[in-house]
């Protein structure tokens, strides 16, 4: 049945130095399959898809397509045997419009010379086919990121691959972008087209995919059938322990009357007139579709950007920061939706990520207090339970969960009292999503208070006390706990 | 509408300093505007024109290239060193000393691409090489004494127009062609604008840099051919510096210094106020010590003026 | 950038001079008679500003010609001949009287000079025997380093007379071309004139003083019994000066000595506090003499006067400790 | 075991060239050796590494100062200007111009934080606008004729020690203590690391960046005094392409361009090697041109050897 597979990944084995993140890993895609392929942060997926396009080189091992053996794959060979990648950072070049991105590297040309109308006219297609609306002129810099991973998708498309393989496609779309995207998938099955399909969102797998391929710490642990499984298998598998539930239980340990931030008509930054109290001690929650204006709003709190009108007040007084620097001093802390590069110092240890917001505290006439800053990070390192040989390792080297825990110490070795949460789960695995939730829980029972974003559904309702629904910059609606309700929410996120 | 307008001024900022400057300088002195000025001002801007090309190239791909002057001196002395100790003749001569200047970007290319030095510090080196080879090879004095029809490339006429404007007019096409209409040209932008993603893409990173400083080793050849043409006679120190009011035009004319974005015809407009600034200075008396304050000056109010926007867009 | 050369001075002293101060006077009595009469305009270009000598000549032609009330533009080109065609190309465009060209490169500059004098305006030109200028006010950069050498060499006569080799360092600069010359008239000299009682120990480059005093003081790391330089210019002397006072704790013995070219000010100062410097080669004597001559120069030029000969040769003159402090005087 | 051997190669690499060309040296001309020699190589690159410290900053917070040879002549002729034309005492000369080296710093930082003109670009623009001021101060004639005691300074001895040295030892004491012991050196890597996330994290990029040209500035100025007090004599050419010196010992000292990632120890390293190569040659007597090849092509080695490794170490 050999000839059966289009793609075989023999014994991949990929080394850096001082890590190794695959280990003999096999795999195999049927013709006309979607295959998930699933595992924690770090596990190898990322790595494991890009040695088909010679992205990464393995250290050993095989790539096989259609019969035909490569130890070596270069972007150019994979697209000449029909394989086509959605990398999981974003791929595009923003100075190039919509059309040309779609051809990159693969221009229709006459001689030397671009065909942009032919390529605008082919774009225009390939959107209609996604269902989105796009001039293929605009540069790809003036679109949302939700187009710009559509664009990623379509270019996939048009590639005309055998071969699909899509890493956390669904992260930065909306749920109607997320619905158009899975018909196509659909539709490309029909046609024969295999797809690998990476993702963290359990619900997505077990609706698109056939097989199931788990990984863990860079080794290959087993297949499932898909309709053949159980969610807590499979959770089970991923993480190499059974996790009971996703969002453990909470005290309401919140005040109805004692408010922490109250914002009152502020606009600025693309949103406009917003209203809305924070409770001391709560979960809010802000819901909405992407693009709907949330991190634009925390940013102004934070300081990260200006607002233009409406007040601000915080613990009683009228706070107008210009900068995060002021906005922590007065007990703020925002965890960024762009871990990599809004949250953490990839290049630097955990220790000074840790200390970063505190060190003019605890320098004395400017000279670090070395013992105190160690004490701090260790501190935070137990608390958070952050799995790292040691203080000193960069950042860069840590899994995503694990990153995400130094920026919740760093804002808890702050002292913060008001702590932002914009999509703090984003491209993490379930193992570290549960011990993110739990972290949250404590967060709260320390007396401080977290407004969380979030744009998936089940975490915001089970984690927020109340929920705030914005869309398109504007308030909508407001939820109690008692009214959580995903249709109610998903109706006041689209109303205009 | 309104924002069409606004639009366009913002494009086009880099027209708009140069036609005040270019007013201003004709009102303050009437022989300005005379038409043999002007074609002396396209004259002497030729060849920064023609070097500014290949320069643009490197700066959309993110890159610098520090060795276009030592490359401009470099060809001027091996050139006049083929027709003058080697008895070449002139095309050979002129032939032989472009394909050198080639050579010496595919140098920068394999530093900066396949070893993988920082531009500014692989070129920078080359600089200093080329440098030191021109001294070495011309001994430190200049070489002269060249075929009389060498003179034409740079100090010829074509009707009234000089033959280096028309080599720059021409060049000028090509770069546009490369930048807007070739498939290379577009490759240019891409990996300027994400390196990672153009690899990913299929684009050939690697080949796309040396073909740059190829092109920008080229460029800054052919200025050095038409540079010693105009001065008849090579000297070493012919280049000194000249990358710097290079990269001052493309910079000018818009060009993103961190890659990806830039025209070709804002760069014209770069060059152009470099020139209409040194002849209109030179015009009003302005004396050296004073014209270096007045070019930093300038360089900082328009530069700053479209970093203050692009500053202001963002937050 | 690079930079250009310096100045210098010859055999037959006190006579010359008179000559050169005879020619810098009446300039100033004329200079009175047709501020009013005539508005004339110049363009100035020069191979460098970089340097103290032009820089300090340059500083009193602007003020003569200021005192005249002519328009003026002095420009450097920064040893680039295109640049220097620039600056002629506009000064032409600009309708001078009067083109001063102190050539980077003179070869590159006889067909603009001719289209210059196409134009009208009076060309001459400084340092060079060129074709197509009215005057060119010259000197013989291989001469004038052949004094250097002659100084150094009647010196080394002088004081090593038990048969011990004098070490000689030569602060050069042959990235220019005259610069080179002068370094050839050097070596010509002292292989002349002191045969066989002198070795050249090193041949480094030295147009500025911190150059200078670096790598003087590297040669001294390698020959520590270097006691004799000749320099192309003042930078090379003030650098090696001060790397010589430096070593010897301000004590310079008798055989020790700096011959060089250009006697500025600092140099002559140099010479009369009985520094190392012992002699320093000009022409005119400072840089109010020089300036004056030139302007005269310009003005008899600009009324009209048509030289016999083309090339003016500038007399050289041996500034020593004979005769400083009298030079030295007309700075202050 | 075996990879901590390799790994303290790697990251000591440039003390193995350092070590070579010592040893190549030390062969090659027996004078080398000598402890005098020693000392006069110490005193030649004590400006070089005085300048190197604000460098390594500049660069650690991904920015480049092109500024810094202008910096340095301009210290040397205000200093003079103020000591000799304008009879102040040698103290509050030397303390006044070395305030004016830090407002050209902030000068910096204002042009590139403030109004967000590529470091590139702006410290261009400072180099030339500063090097016009020295020209119009000085009229382009050397200042000389200090105090006697104002030698010390460049010329002094503490001991067998010169003073230079013990200065330039000073400094990078402080550089260290300001990269390892400060708060704020933190903040240097961090901002070079990643600006955005440095912002987020409290850091205020703004004056940090304002801090780091301000601190290039002052070294700068401190290199511009010791030189002024080693010739004696203030000339308008005196810190004439300093710049690029200072940035290739810093490069050479595996201080990344993109910022982020350096250390002050292998610095020293750097200004140590580019010391005895200049004092090593000439002590051999190689030729000009000669040394400017030489010297392209060590730095070519030195840093592709490490970026090979780089690259490497990525796919
Ligand atoms: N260039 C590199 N150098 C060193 N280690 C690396 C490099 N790239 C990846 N790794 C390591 O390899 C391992 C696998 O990473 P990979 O990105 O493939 O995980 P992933 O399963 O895609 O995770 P995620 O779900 O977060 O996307 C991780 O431990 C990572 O730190
Ligand atoms: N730098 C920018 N320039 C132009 N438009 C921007 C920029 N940043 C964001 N936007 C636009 O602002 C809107 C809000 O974007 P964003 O995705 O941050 O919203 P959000 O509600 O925070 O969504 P998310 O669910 O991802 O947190 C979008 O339309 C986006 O395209
Ligand atoms: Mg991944
Ligand atoms: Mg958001």
């Amino acid at each position: 049945m050999k000839d059966d597979y289009i793609l075989e990944l023999q014994h991949i084995r990929k080394e850096y130095p001082g890590v190794v993140a695959l280990k003999d890993v096999s795999l195999e895609v049927k013709k006309g399959e979607i295959l998930a392929l699933i595992g924690e942060n770090g596990a190898g997926k990322s790595t494991l898809i890009k040695t088909c396009s010679g992205a990464v080189i393995p250290t050993s091992g095989k790539i096989v397509i259609n019969g035909k053996e490569f130890t070596h794959m270069s972007p150019q060979l994979a697209a000449e045997n029909g394989i086509a990648i959605i990398y999981q950072e974003f791929n595009n070049v923003k100075g190039l419009s919509a059309a040309e991105n779609l051809f990159l590297g693969n221009p229709i040309r006459k001689g030397i010379v671009v065909d942009k109308k032919a390529m605008e006219k082919e774009a225009e297609k390939a959107f209609a086919q996604l269902n989105i609306k796009i001039d293929p002129k605009t540069l790809v810099g003036d679109l949302t990121v939700g187009y710009q991973q559509m664009i990623e998708i379509a270019k996939a498309i048009l590639q005309d691959a055998k071969v699909l393989i899509m890493d956390e496609p669904s992260a930065p779309l909306t749920t109607a972008e997320v619905e158009s995207m899975f018909k196509v998938c659909e539709l490309l099955r029909q046609k024969g087209v295999s797809i690998i399909y990476i993702s963290h969102r359990l619900e997505e797998i077990y609706r698109l995919s056939d097989r199931i391929v788990v990984l863990r710490d860079g080794e290959y642990i087993k297949t499932l059938i898909t309709k053949d499984s159980h969610v807590d298998e499979l959770i089970q598998l991923m993480v190499g322990r059974s996790l009971s539930e996703t969002f453990p239980p909470r005290e309401e340990t919140y005040k109805k009357d004692e408010i922490i931030l109250e914002l009152q008509n502020v606009s600025g930054n693309g949103d406009r007139n917003i209203n809305l109290q924070v409770r001391k001690g709560e979960i809010l929650g802000l819901g909405g579709l992407v693009g709907a204006g949330r991190t634009e709003l925390v940013q102004m709190i934070f300081g990260a950007a200006k607002k233009t009108e409406g007040k601000m007040i915080f613990k009683g007084e009228e706070i107008n920061p210009k900068s995060p620097r002021e906005a922590i001093d007065l007990g703020i802390a925002l965890v960024p939706e762009d871990r990599k590069r809004h949250g953490v110092l990839l290049g630097i240890s955990i220790k000074n990520n840790i200390n970063m917001p505190i060190y003019k505290k605890i320098s004395r006439a400017s000279v670090i207090n070395n013992k105190k800053e160690l004490e701090i990070a260790k501190k935070c390192e137990e608390e958070l339970l952050i799995k790292t040989p040691t203080l000193h390792q960069i950042v860069k080297n840590l899994s995503g969960g694990n990153q995400q825990k130094v920026i919740i110490g760093k804002w808890l070795a702050a002292n913060s009292e008001l702590l932002i949460f914009d999509e703090p789960t984003r491209g993490i695995d379930v193992g570290a999503k549960a011990e993110i939730y739990k972290l949250m829980n404590e967060v709260i029972a320390s007396g401080k208070t977290i407004l969380l974003i979030s744009s998936e559904m089940e975490e915001l309702m089970g984690m927020s006390d109340r929920i705030i629904v914005l869309a398109e910059g504007r308030i909508t609606g407001e939820l109690g706990k008692e009214d959580f309700n995903q249709e109610t929410i998903m109706k006041m996120a689209s109303a205009v | 509408m309104k924002s069409t307008i606004i639009k366009i001024l913002k494009e086009k900022a880099i027209w708009m300093v140069f036609i005040i400057l270019f007013v201003a300088f004709s009102l303050a002195n009437p022989r300005f505007l005379s038409s043999s000025n002007l074609f002396t001002i396209a004259r002497q801007v030729s060849m920064l024109g023609i070097a500014s090309i290949g320069m643009t190239f490197v700066i959309l791909i993110s890159g610098i290239d520090l060795s276009t002057g030592s490359i401009i001196t470099f060809v001027n002395i091996v050139a006049a060193f083929l027709m003058v100790n080697m008895g070449f003749g002139m095309v050979t001569a002129i032939i032989l000393s472009l394909i050198l200047s080639i050579l010496v970007g595919v140098l920068n290319g394999c530093l900066i691409s396949t070893i993988g030095i920082p531009a500014i510090i692989a070129t920078f080196a080359t600089q200093i090489v080329f440098e030191g080879a021109s001294y070495l090879i011309s001994g430190g004095t200049p070489i002269y004494g060249f075929d009389e029809r060498f003179k034409v490339i740079g100090q010829g006429y074509l009707g009234p127009v000089p033959v280096p404007v028309i080599i720059m007019i021409v060049c000028f096409a090509i770069g546009s062609f490369i930048l807007n209409k070739s498939y290379f040209g577009r490759y240019f932008y891409a990996v300027g604008g994400n390196e990672e993603a153009s690899k990913l893409s299929g684009i050939r990173v690697g080949v796309t840099k040396y073909l740059v400083y190829a092109l920008s080793g080229l460029f800054a050849g052919l200025a050095g051919i038409v540079m010693l043409s105009r001065t008849n006679s090579a000297q070493p120190t012919a280049g000194l510096g000249y990358e710097f009011d290079v990269i001052t035009c493309v910079v000018l004319g818009g060009v993103s210094i961190t890659g990806g974005y830039g025209k070709m015809s804002n760069v014209i407009a770069g060059v152009l106020i470099i020139g209409i600034l040194t002849n209109g200075m030179v015009l009003m008396n302005v004396s050296t010590y004073m014209q270096m304050v007045v070019k930093g000056i300038v360089l900082v109010l328009a530069v700053g003026f479209d970093s203050l926007q692009k500053k202001r867009a963002l937050t | 950038g690079t930079k250009a050369p310096t100045q210098e001075a010859a055999a037959p002293k006190t006579e010359e001079v008179k000559e050169t101060e005879a020619v810098a006077e009446p300039a100033k009595e004329e200079a009175a008679d047709t501020a009013e009469a005539e508005n004339f305009k110049v363009g100035i270009t020069l191979q460098s500003l970089e340097n103290s000598y032009w820089a300090g000549v340059f500083g009193e032609v602007e003020k003569l010609l200021k005192e005249k009330g002519w328009e003026y533009t002095i420009l450097a080109c920064n040893d680039n001949s295109a640049t220097q065609i620039q600056q002629i190309e506009n000064f032409i465009t600009n309708q001078v009287d009067l083109i001063m060209v102190h050539p980077s490169d003179p070869n590159a500059i006889e067909d603009y000079l001719k289209q210059a004098r196409d134009a009208g305006i009076k060309v001459m030109c400084w340092d060079d025997a060129m074709t197509n200028t009215d005057l060119n006010w010259i000197l013989d950069n291989t001469k004038l380093g052949y004094v250097i050498g002659q100084e150094a060499a009647n010196f080394i006569n002088e004081h090593y007379t038990d048969g011990s080799i004098a070490e000689v360092a030569i602060m050069n600069y042959p990235q220019t071309p005259i610069l080179l010359e002068r370094e050839t008239g050097i070596l010509s000299a002292l292989e002349e004139i002191a045969n066989g009682k002198y070795k050249v120990v090193a041949q480094q480059p030295a147009l500025d003083a911190q150059a200078a005093i670096t790598n003087m003081e590297t040669i001294l790391q390698a020959n520590p019994d270097t006691k004799i330089v000749c320099s192309i210019g003042a930078g090379g002397d003030i650098g090696a000066n001060e790397a010589f006072m430096t070593k010897m704790e301000g004590n310079i013995p008798d055989d020790m000595g700096i011959f060089s070219a250009d006697a500025t000010q600092q140099q002559l100062e140099a010479i009369v506090n009985g520094e190392a410097t012992r002699a320093s080669v000009g022409f005119e004597g400072s840089n109010k003499k020089t300036a004056a001559a030139v302007v005269d120069l310009y003005e008899r030029l600009l009324n009209g006067e048509t030289f016999a000969e083309q090339n003016l040769v500038r007399p050289l003159l041996v500034i020593d400790s004979s005769n400083a402090a009298e030079y030295l005087a007309d700075y202050k």
